[in-house]
C-alpha cells in the first residue's frame, strides 16, 4: 500500500499546471477585452468618464429643481397620465397573453417527444430564434409605418418577440417534462390535443405561468419603451415631457413616478406570484 | 381471439422481438417473463400500437390490430388497456380525473379539455375506485398516493376503458412486497370476476408462478416457453434466463437472500482484522 | 487655457449616417483650424445635442430657436448664439406651415375641426412651439387642447415624420419648416418639404398648405461659453467665413442653398424665450 | 357497496370535477373578456382603415429593389443619371446607363415598350407600347406654368396641377416641374452593394476581380477591391461595421461591468450571508430602483454627464443590469448548498476560506451562465438604447427607418442586426459550455 | 482523553440532545445508534463545534472545547475531522483540492485564497488517497465520482487534517451495502493502523456490532446504553428504539431478510384465492 504509482503524481501535476495556465490566460483576455473596450468606448465618448463623473447628479437635479416647487401639481399629473399608463399596461399584458399562447403551440411542436410532427421540429426551432433575434423596436418601427402609431404595432412587436423567448424556456420545461403520463394517455387512444392538455399541461404549467409572468414584468418595460418611438403609452409622454427639459419636468417626474412604481409593483407581484407557484401549493 | 404471428420489432440492426407468435383463444391470465432486454415491453407496446411492429401480424376477434389507422386505431387502444411499471399516470391531477382519462379514446377532443365528462362516467369511476380499495383517495393527486395505490389508480383508468384485454408492463417492478401483493391480486381479480384477458409482463418467476394460468417465456427477442406455470422448471429458467448450471432461482426472485453470505463474509473479514 | 478636442453636434432630419457625411467638410476645416481631435455627434433627438450641450462634452452645435431657448433657460451660462444662416434673399426667417391633404378638404384651420392635429418634436420651433402659441390666436374656438377643438394632438416625433403622416393620412395636418419663398409644388426654396420633395416621399401635388406663422427667426449657431475666447473667435470666423470658401460645404451644413452666415446674439431670441416659458409650467 | 358512503363520494367527486369545470371555463372567459376591452380600446377595427398597405408595398418593393432617376435641369437644360437620386450614386457627367440616351433629345427605355423622351424647350413625351389603351402624354413648361395635352379628365396615372405633373405607371414615375424633369425607373436588387460607380471595379465580377488582370494599375485587385468595398459611400460597409462593432462594445462593457459590481453587492444583499438588516435592505432597493428604471431613462440621464457616445449607452446598460445581477447572483446565493460550506468549515477553515471554497465553486458556473445570458439580451438593449442616444447600429436603422425612404438599407441593418443577435447567441452558449462543462 | 459531561442542546422547546454524558480513555472506535431525530447528529456537531451546545461540558485532553473562540476554535476543528451522510465535498473542484482543503486550518488565508498549496501537501493528499485506494481518480471532479468513492474522498479530507478524532455522522447512510462495507473497513483501518479515536452515527445495529469496540445508543436526545456490541440484545436494542414486543432486530437492518415471512404469507393468501 505505500506503493505510489508515481503517474498519478505526474498526471495530477499536469492537470494543475494547465488549469492554472487556462484560467490565467482567460483572465489575462478578458481583463485586456475589458480595458481595452473601455479606453476606446471612452475616446469615442463626446464627454469622457472622468470629466463625466461629477456630473452625474446634475440631471437628476435639475428635474427635482424644478419639480420640486411644484410638487402640488403632482397629483393632478398623475391622473391625467393614468390612461397612459394603462395603455402601456395592456400592451404589455395583451401581447403577453397572445405571445405565450402562440409560444405554448410552437415550444410543444418543438420539443422531441411531444411534437406532433417530428419532422419541422427544426423549423420551428429556427423560427423561435428569429422571433428572438429581431428586436421589438424594428418590428414596432415598420408596424408604424404601415398601421401608423398607437398601440397596435407595439403590441404586434412585443407579442413576435415573446414568441421567441417564451417559446425558448418553454421546450426547455417541456423536455424536463416527464413523458410517462403521455405514454399512459397514448395507451388509452387519446388525440395530441388530449395528451398535450392533460397530459403535458398539468406538469408545466406552473412553470410556464412563472416564466409568462417574468416575461410580463420585461414586456411592461418593453412597451414603456416602445413608447419612446412613437408607440402610444407612457412611454410617448414621458419622452415628450422629458425633451421639453426645464419647464414640464414636473410632468415628467410625474410619469416617471407612476412608471417607477408600476414596474416595482408587477415585479414583487410577479415574484411572489412566482415563489408561491415554485416552491408553495400550485394553482391547477 | 388473439392470435400473433410472426411479430418482429427491429431497431437498427438490433432485433427487440423476433417472429414472436402465439394465440389465444379465450380470456385468459398470461404472464410473460423474460431477463431484462428479451423484448417483454416492447412486444406489449405492440400490441397496444404503442410501438409499430416491423412485420408480423397481430388479430384479434378479427381485427387486424398493426393496420389500423387513426380513429380506428384509437379505438383499439381504447379495447385494449396498458398499464405501465411506473404507473404513468398525471401525477399533478387528482385521482377521479386519471380514472376518467379512460374514456378519452371514446369522447371528444373538445369535451374532454373543458374537463366536461358525464356523470355516470365519474359514478362509474369511482365505482371502479371502491372495488380497487381506494375510493377514499379520489379527490387526491396521483402523486399523493403511495406505489401501489397509484398503481391501482393505473388499474382503475384501465377498468374505466372497459378493454377487451389488459396489458401489463412490470406492473410490480416498481413496488415492495407488500404493494405489489395487492397489486397482483386485483388484475387476477377482475380476471376472474369480469373475464377480461390479461397479459402481464413478470420479472420473477415466482410472481408468474403464483397468479397466471399460462406462462410464455421469453429470450432475445424469441419466445422459448410457452405453457402452464407448472411446466416452469429450473431447467427450462435457465433456458429463458440463459444462465449457466449455477443459475439459482433466487436470482431472479425480488427477495435479496442472495446479500446474506457477503454480509457474513464481511463479518469474518472484520473480525479478522480487529 | 487649452482644449484636447472639439465635439460638434448635428441635429436630426436625415439618415444619421448622411448627417454625419454633410458636416465631415466642416469637421475637416476645424481641425485644421484648431488643430485638436474634432468628433462630430449626431444623436436621435433635439435633447440629446441639448444635454450634451448644457453638460459640456459637445462645444459646438447648430440649434433650432426653440432648442436654444430650452437651452438657455435650463442654464443661461451654458452657450451663447454667435451665427445665423441667411436665406438667398438675405433675411434670417423661415415660417411654421400647417399643411393637409388636397384630398382631404382641408383648406384651413376653419376646415380642421374635430380632426387629428399633428406637432413635430416638442423641442422644435417651428414643429411645435411656435404653433402652439399662434394657432390658437387663429379663432376664439381654437385651442391646444386635445379632443377640444382638434380630435387629437400628437406629436410625430420630427419634420420628417410630419409629412410622412400626413401624406399616409394618419394624420388630418400637421406643421412643419420651410423657407415660404419659391413654389409650393417644389416644397419651397428650402425646408423640411423641400427636402421631402428632393428624396420623392411626397408629391407637392397632392398637399395644400392651411396655415403659416409670422416669420420665425433662424436658430443660432451656439458654442458653449466656457470655452477658450480664441477658439470662439475662431470657430466664428470659421462658419461665418464657410461660405466665401467652399459652396458645397455651406449647403451642406445649412441644409439647402443660403448666402453664409452671419453674427447674431442673444436678444434676437428674447421673443421665443418669452413663448416657450409660456408653454411651461 | 351501494349506500350513503358511496352517495356521498358520488357527490364529492361531482363536485371537484364540477369545479374543475367552473376552472376551465372561467380562466378562458375571463382572457375573452379581456380580449374584447383591448379590441375596443386599441380600436382594432379601425385598424384595418388605418392601415395603410400601399405604405406595405413601398416597403417590401423598396427593400429589395432600388431606382435610378434620370434627370433634367430645366433652367440649364443639362441632363444627369444618378442611382437612388444621391450624389454619390452619380454616373459621371456625360455618362449613362445604356437604357438612357442623351442628346439633343434624351430618350428613357422603361422596361414593357413604355418610353420617355426630353424634348427641347423643357418638354417630355410619355409615350405607351403599341396596343396600350392609355393615350400617349405629350407636356411642356411655358411661362413657369405645366401645360399638357391631357383634357379635363385626368387619368388615373396621371396627377396634375398648374405647376407639377406626376406621371405613374408600373413602369416607372415621371415628374415635371418647374425646375426639373424627372424620370425614375425600378430596378431589383440592391444596386452598388459592392461597388459605387466611380470605383473601377464595378461591374466586374468576382471571379474577373479575384483571378483576373489588374483592373487599376495603383492597386492589386484584391487590396483595391476590398478598399472600394469597405469604404463604399452609398452603403457604408465601414461605417456599418464600426456601428455594430460599437453595439456588441456596449452590451459587453455593460454587461461585465455589471457584473463585477454586483458580485460583491450580492453578498450584501443575500439573506444567508449578511447579518445586517438594513444594508441587505438598502442594497436590496437600490437594485430594485436602478432596474426598475430602465437602461433607456437612464442614458438620457447620463447623456447630461457623459454626451452621446458608447460610454453613455455602456454605462446605462451597466446600470440598469447591476440591478438585474444583483437580484438573480442574490438569489443563486440564498440557494447555495450548505452542505459544501459544512464540509470545509468542519476542518476549521476561516469565514473568507470558506467563501472561497465552499461557496465560490458552486456559484461561479450559475453567475457566469446568467451574466453571458445576458450578454446577448443586452446586444439587443444596445440596439435600442443606441437608437435613442447612444449611436451604433440602432441609431442607423431607426434613422433609416423614420426618414422613410431608403428601405433597402432598412432591410440590410435588420439583416445584421438579426445575425448580430444570433451570432452573440451562439457565441455565448459556445462560452458557457466552455467555461462550465469542461474547465 | 474525551470526556463529555452533561451535553445539551435544546432548539425552542426541542431537546435534540439531553444531559449526554460518557468519557473515552484511549482511542476507541465508538458507534452511536438510535432512532431518527434522537440527536446523533446533534451531538457530532456539538463536538465538532459546529452547532454551539445549550449547555454542558466538552473536555478533550484538556482543552475544553466548548469554550473554544476564533483560532483556538479552529484548531479544534482541524483536530477533529468530521465526516458527512452526504460526504459534503465540492462537487466541482478536483479530488485532490477537496482532500487538500484538509489543511485549510493551518495554512495563511492568502495563499490558499489564490490556491496556492505546498507541494509537499498535494504528495500527501494523493499518498492518503493511494491508500484508500482512489489514487487514480485524483484528477477528477468530485461530482464524478461513485458514493462511496466520494465518501472515501472525504475521509482523505479527514486524515489530512490529522485529526486526533474523526467523528462521522452515518457516513454509510447513503451509501449502498458493497460501498458501505468498503468505507467502514476504512474507517476501521484507520482507527487500527493510525491509532485514531473515531466516533460514528449508525443506523443499524449490525453495522455498529460489526465494527465498533462500543456502542453508545441514544433515544429523544438521552444516552440510553453504553456498553461492549456484545451487550447488545434484542432487549437492549427495544429500549433504544424504543420498540414495543413486536421489535425485531431485522427491522433496522439494512438486509431485507425480513420481508419473507411477508412473502410467504402472500403466497399462501394466493393460493387460497387461486
Ligand atoms: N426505443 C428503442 N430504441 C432502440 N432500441 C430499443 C428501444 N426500445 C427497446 N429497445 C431495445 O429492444 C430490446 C428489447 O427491449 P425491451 O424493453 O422490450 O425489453 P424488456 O424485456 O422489456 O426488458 P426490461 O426487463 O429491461 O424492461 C432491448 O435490447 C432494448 O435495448
Ligand atoms: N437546526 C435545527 N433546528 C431545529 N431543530 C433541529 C435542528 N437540527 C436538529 N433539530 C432537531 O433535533 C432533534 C435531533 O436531530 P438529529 O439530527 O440530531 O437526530 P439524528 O439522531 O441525527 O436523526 P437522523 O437519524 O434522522 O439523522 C430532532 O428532533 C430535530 O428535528
Ligand atoms: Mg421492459
Ligand atoms: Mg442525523
Amino acid at each position: 500500500m505505500a506503493y505510489v504509482d508515481s503517474d498519478f503524481r505526474a498526471h495530477y501535476f499536469e492537470m494543475l499546471r494547465r488549469k492554472r495556465l487556462y484560467s490565467g490566460i482567460v483572465l489575462a483576455i478578458f481583463v485586456l477585452l475589458l480595458a481595452s473596450g473601455f479606453l476606446l468606448a471612452n475616446d469615442r465618448n463626446a464627454g469622457g468618464f472622468l470629466q463625466g463623473m461629477p456630473q452625474v447628479l446634475d440631471f437628476p437635479a435639475d428635474v427635482v429643481a424644478d419639480a420640486a416647487p411644484k410638487v402640488a401639481e403632482l397629483p393632478a399629473h398623475l391622473v391625467t397620465y393614468f390612461p397612459a399608463l394603462l395603455e402601456t399596461v395592456n400592451i404589455a399584458a395583451v401581447s403577453t397573453l397572445a405571445g405565450g399562447v402562440l409560444a405554448i403551440f410552437v415550444s410543444l411542436l418543438s420539443t422531441r417527444g411531444l411534437a406532433r410532427f417530428p419532422r419541422p421540429i427544426p423549423v420551428f426551432r429556427r423560427f423561435m430564434d428569429l422571433c428572438r433575434a429581431i428586436p421589438e423596436i424594428v418590428i414596432a418601427l415598420i408596424l408604424i409605418f404601415v398601421l401608423g402609431g398607437g398601440p397596435v404595432p407595439a403590441m404586434i412587436a412585443i407579442a413576435f418577440h415573446t414568441i421567441g423567448a417564451l417559446g425558448k424556456l418553454f421546450s426547455e420545461v417541456n423536455e424536463n417534462a416527464d413523458l410517462k403520463p403521455v405514454e399512459g394517455l397514448s395507451s388509452v387512444g387519446a388525440s395530441w390535443m388530449q395528451r398535450m392538455w392533460l397530459g403535458v399541461v398539468p406538469q408545466v404549467a406552473p412553470n410556464w405561468l412563472s416564466y409568462a409572468l417574468l416575461r410580463f414584468e420585461i414586456n411592461v418595460r418593453a412597451s414603456a419603451i416602445l413608447g419612446f418611438v412613437g408607440a402610444g403609452g407612457i412611454g410617448y409622454e414621458l419622452k415628450n415631457t422629458m425633451s421639453w427639459g426645464q419647464g414640464k419636468f414636473d410632468e415628467a417626474a410625474a410619469i416617471f413616478i407612476l412608471l417607477f412604481l408600476t414596474i416595482v409593483v408587477f415585479d414583487q407581484l410577479s415574484s411572489a406570484v412566482r415563489n408561491r407557484l415554485t416552491h408553495g401549493r400550485a394553482v391547477l | 381471439m388473439l392470435a400473433i404471428e410472426g411479430l418482429t420489432k427491429r431497431f437498427g440492426t438490433n432485433t427487440a422481438v423476433d417472429a414472436a407468435s402465439f394465440t389465444v383463444d379465450e380470456p385468459r391470465m398470461i404472464g410473460i417473463i423474460g431477463a431484462s432486454g428479451a423484448g417483454k415491453s416492447t412486444m406489449l407496446r405492440m400490441i397496444n400500437r404503442l410501438t409499430d411492429a416491423t412485420e408480423g401480424r397481430v388479430a384479434f376477434e378479427g381485427r387486424d390490430v398493426l393496420t389500423l389507422r387513426g380513429k380506428a386505431r384509437r379505438d383499439w387502444q381504447s379495447d385494449c388497456a396498458m398499464i405501465f411499471q411506473q404507473f404513468n399516470l398525471v401525477p399533478r391531477l387528482d385521482v377521479v380525473s386519471n380514472v376518467l382519462h379512460g374514456t378519452l379514446g371514446r369522447r371528444s377532443t373538445l369535451a374532454t379539455i373543458f374537463n366536461l365528462f358525464p356523470r355516470e362516467d365519474i359514478h362509474r369511476a369511482i365505482d371502479i375506485l371502491a372495488r380497487l380499495g381506494i375510493a377514499e383517495h379520489a379527490a387526491k393527486r396521483a402523486e399523493a398516493l403511495s406505489g401501489g395505490q397509484q398503481q391501482r389508480v393505473a388499474i382503475a383508468r384501465a377498468l374505466m376503458q372497459e378493454p377487451k384485454m389488459i396489458l401489463a408492463d412490470e406492473p410490480i417492478a416498481s413496488l415492495d412486497p407488500m404493494n405489489a401483493q395487492t397489486v397482483m391480486e386485483a388484475l387476477r381479480r377482475i380476471h376472474e370476476e369480469d373475464g377480461r384477458m390479461v397479459i402481464a409482463n413478470l420479472h420473477t418467476l415466482d410472481t408468474a408462478r403464483r397468479y397466471c394460468d399460462r406462462v410464455i417465456g421469453m429470450r432475445k427477442g424469441r419466445i422459448v416457453f410457452d405453457g402452464a406455470p407448472e411446466l416452469l422448471t429450473t431447467g427450462a429458467a435457465r433456458d429463458i434466463y440463459g444462465a449457466g448450471a449455477d443459475f439459482s432461482e433466487e436470482a431472479t426472485s425480488t427477495e435479496i437472500r442472495e446479500r446474506e453470505p457477503y454480509a457474513e463474509a464481511a463479518l469474518r473479514d472484520a473480525e479478522a482484522t480487529v | 487655457q487649452e482644449i484636447d478636442g472639439f465635439n460638434i453636434g448635428i441635429l436630426g432630419g436625415e439618415n444619421a449616417q448622411d448627417r454625419l457625411n454633410s458636416y465631415q467638410c466642416l469637421a475637416d476645416y476645424t481641425e485644421e483650424a484648431l488643430g485638436v481631435d474634432v468628433k462630430l455627434f449626431a444623436p436621435a433627438d433635439y435633447n440629446g445635442v441639448i444635454q450634451g450641450l448644457l453638460g459640456g462634452t459637445i462645444d459646438m452645435a447648430w440649434l433650432g430657436a426653440s432648442a436654444y431657448a430650452a437651452t438657455y433657460l435650463s442654464d443661461p451660462e451654458a452657450v451663447e448664439p454667435v451665427l445665423v444662416k441667411i436665406n438667398l434673399d438675405g433675411s434670417y426667417g423661415y415660417h411654421s406651415i400647417g399643411f393637409a391633404r388636397k384630398d382631404a378638404d382641408i383648406a384651413s384651420l376653419e376646415d380642421m375641426e374635430g380632426k387629428v392635429f399633428g406637432f413635430g418634436d416638442p423641442n422644435s420651433t417651428s414643429g411645435y412651439l411656435i404653433p402652439s402659441i399662434e394657432i390658437p390666436q387663429e379663432g376664439d374656438a381654437i385651442t391646444m387642447e386635445p379632443g377640444d377643438y382638434f380630435q387629437d394632438v400628437v406629436f410625430t416625433g420630427g419634420h420628417e415624420q410630419t409629412i410622412v403622416a400626413v401624406n399616409n393620412g394618419d394624420i388630418d395636418a400637421g406643421v412643419t419648416w420651410a423657407d415660404g419663398q419659391g413654389d409650393w409644388a417644389d416644397g419651397y426654396n428650402s425646408g423640411a418639404l423641400r427636402k421631402a420633395v428632393d428624396a420623392g416621399l411626397v408629391d407637392m401635388n397632392d398637399m395644400v398648405e392651411i396655415w403659416r406663422s409670422k416669420p420665425i427667426p433662424e436658430g443660432p449657431v451656439v458654442l458653449r461659453k466656457a470655452l477658450p475666447d480664441e477658439v470662439k473667435a475662431t470657430m466664428t470666423e470659421l462658419v461665418d467665413g464657410i461660405y466665401d470658401r467652399d459652396q458645397d460645404c455651406a449647403y451642406n451644413i445649412a441644409a439647402g442653398e443660403t448666402l453664409g452666415f452671419d453674427p447674431i446674439d442673444h436678444d434676437a431670441y428674447l421673443s421665443i424665450i418669452e413663448a416657450r416659458k409660456s408653454q411651461s409650467n | 357497496m351501494q349506500g350513503t358512503a358511496s352517495h356521498a363520494r358520488y357527490a364529492a367527486a361531482e363536485a371537484l370535477l364540477s369545479r374543475k369545470r367552473l376552472m376551465a371555463f372561467l380562466v378562458p372567459g375571463v382572457v375573452l373578456a379581456y380580449l374584447v376591452y383591448i379590441f375596443f380600446a386599441f380600436d382594432i377595427p379601425g385598424l384595418a382603415q388605418r392601415a395603410d398597405l400601399e405604405n406595405g408595398r413601398t416597403l417590401i418593393r423598396d427593400a429589395y429593389s432600388y431606382k435610378t432617376h434620370v434627370t433634367r435641369d430645366n433652367r440649364s437644360g443639362d441632363v444627369s443619371v444618378s442611382i437612388e437620386g444621391e450624389r454619390k450614386g452619380d454616373y459621371p457627367e456625360g455618362t449613362a446607363p445604356e437604357w438612357v440616351a442623351l442628346g439633343e433629345e434624351t430618350v428613357v427605355t422603361l422596361p414593357r415598350g413604355h418610353e420617355v423622351r426630353f424634348l427641347p424647350g423643357n418638354a417630355l413625351v410619355y409615350d405607351f407600347p403599341e396596343g396600350d389603351p392609355r393615350a400617349d402624354i405629350e407636356a411642356r413648361i411655358e411661362d413657369r406654368e405645366v401645360v399638357t395635352d391631357i383634357g379635363e379628365a385626368l387619368p388615373d396615372h396621371v396627377s396634375l396641377s398648374s405647376s407639377r405633373l406626376n406621371i405613374t405607371t408600373e413602369a416607372g414615375r415621371v415628374s415635371l416641374t418647374n425646375n426639373r424633369t424627372e424620370v425614375f425607373r425600378y430596378f431589383t436588387g440592391w444596386e452598388l452593394f459592392f461597388f459605387t460607380l466611380d470605383s473601377p471595379y464595378h461591374g466586374h465580377s468576382f471571379w474577373s476581380i479575384a483571378f483576373g488582370e489588374r483592373i487599376d494599375s495603383e492597386r492589386t485587385n484584391i487590396a483595391g477591391a476590398v478598399s472600394d468595398f469597405w469604404n463604399n459611400a452609398m452603403w457604408r460597409h465601414k461605417d456599418v461595421a464600426w456601428a455594430i462593432f460599437e453595439t456588441i462594445l456596449m452590451a459587453f462593457l455593460g454587461t461585465a461591468g455589471a457584473a463585477l459590481i454586483a458580485l460583491p453587492l450580492a453578498f450584501v444583499a443575500a439573506r444567508n450571508f449578511s447579518r445586517l438588516w438594513a444594508a441587505r435592505f438598502g442594497v436590496r432597493r437600490i437594485f430594485d430602483f436602478v432596474r426598475g428604471v430602465d437602461g433607456l431613462i437612464w442614458t438620457i440621464v447620463l447623456s447630461r454627464a457623459f454626451g452621446p457616445g458608447p460610454l453613455t449607452g455602456a454605462l446605462a446598460i451597466l446600470l440598469t443590469d447591476t440591478g438585474t445581477f444583483g437580484k438573480l447572483f442574490s438569489e443563486t446565493l440564498e440557494n447555495v448548498d450548505s452542505k459544501q460550506i459544512e464540509g470545509v468549515q468542519s476542518t476549521g477553515a476561516k469565514k473568507l476560506q470558506r467563501y472561497r471554497f465552499g461557496v465560490i465553486p458552486q456559484v461561479i458556473p450559475v453567475f457566469l451562465s446568467q451574466a453571458l445570458y445576458m450578454l446577448e439580451s443586452n446586444t439587443r438593449s444596445a440596439t435600442i438604447i443606441g437608437a435613442i442616444t447612444g449611436g451604433g447600429i440602432g441609431l442607423l436603422l431607426t434613422q433609416a427607418i423614420i426618414t422613410q425612404k431608403d428601405w433597402e438599407e432598412v432591410t440590410y441593418y435588420i439583416v445584421l442586426i438579426i445575425l448580430m443577435v444570433m451570432f452573440m447567441d451562439s457565441a455565448s452558449s459556445w462560452l458557457r459550455n466552455k467555461l462550465i462543462r469542461g474547465e
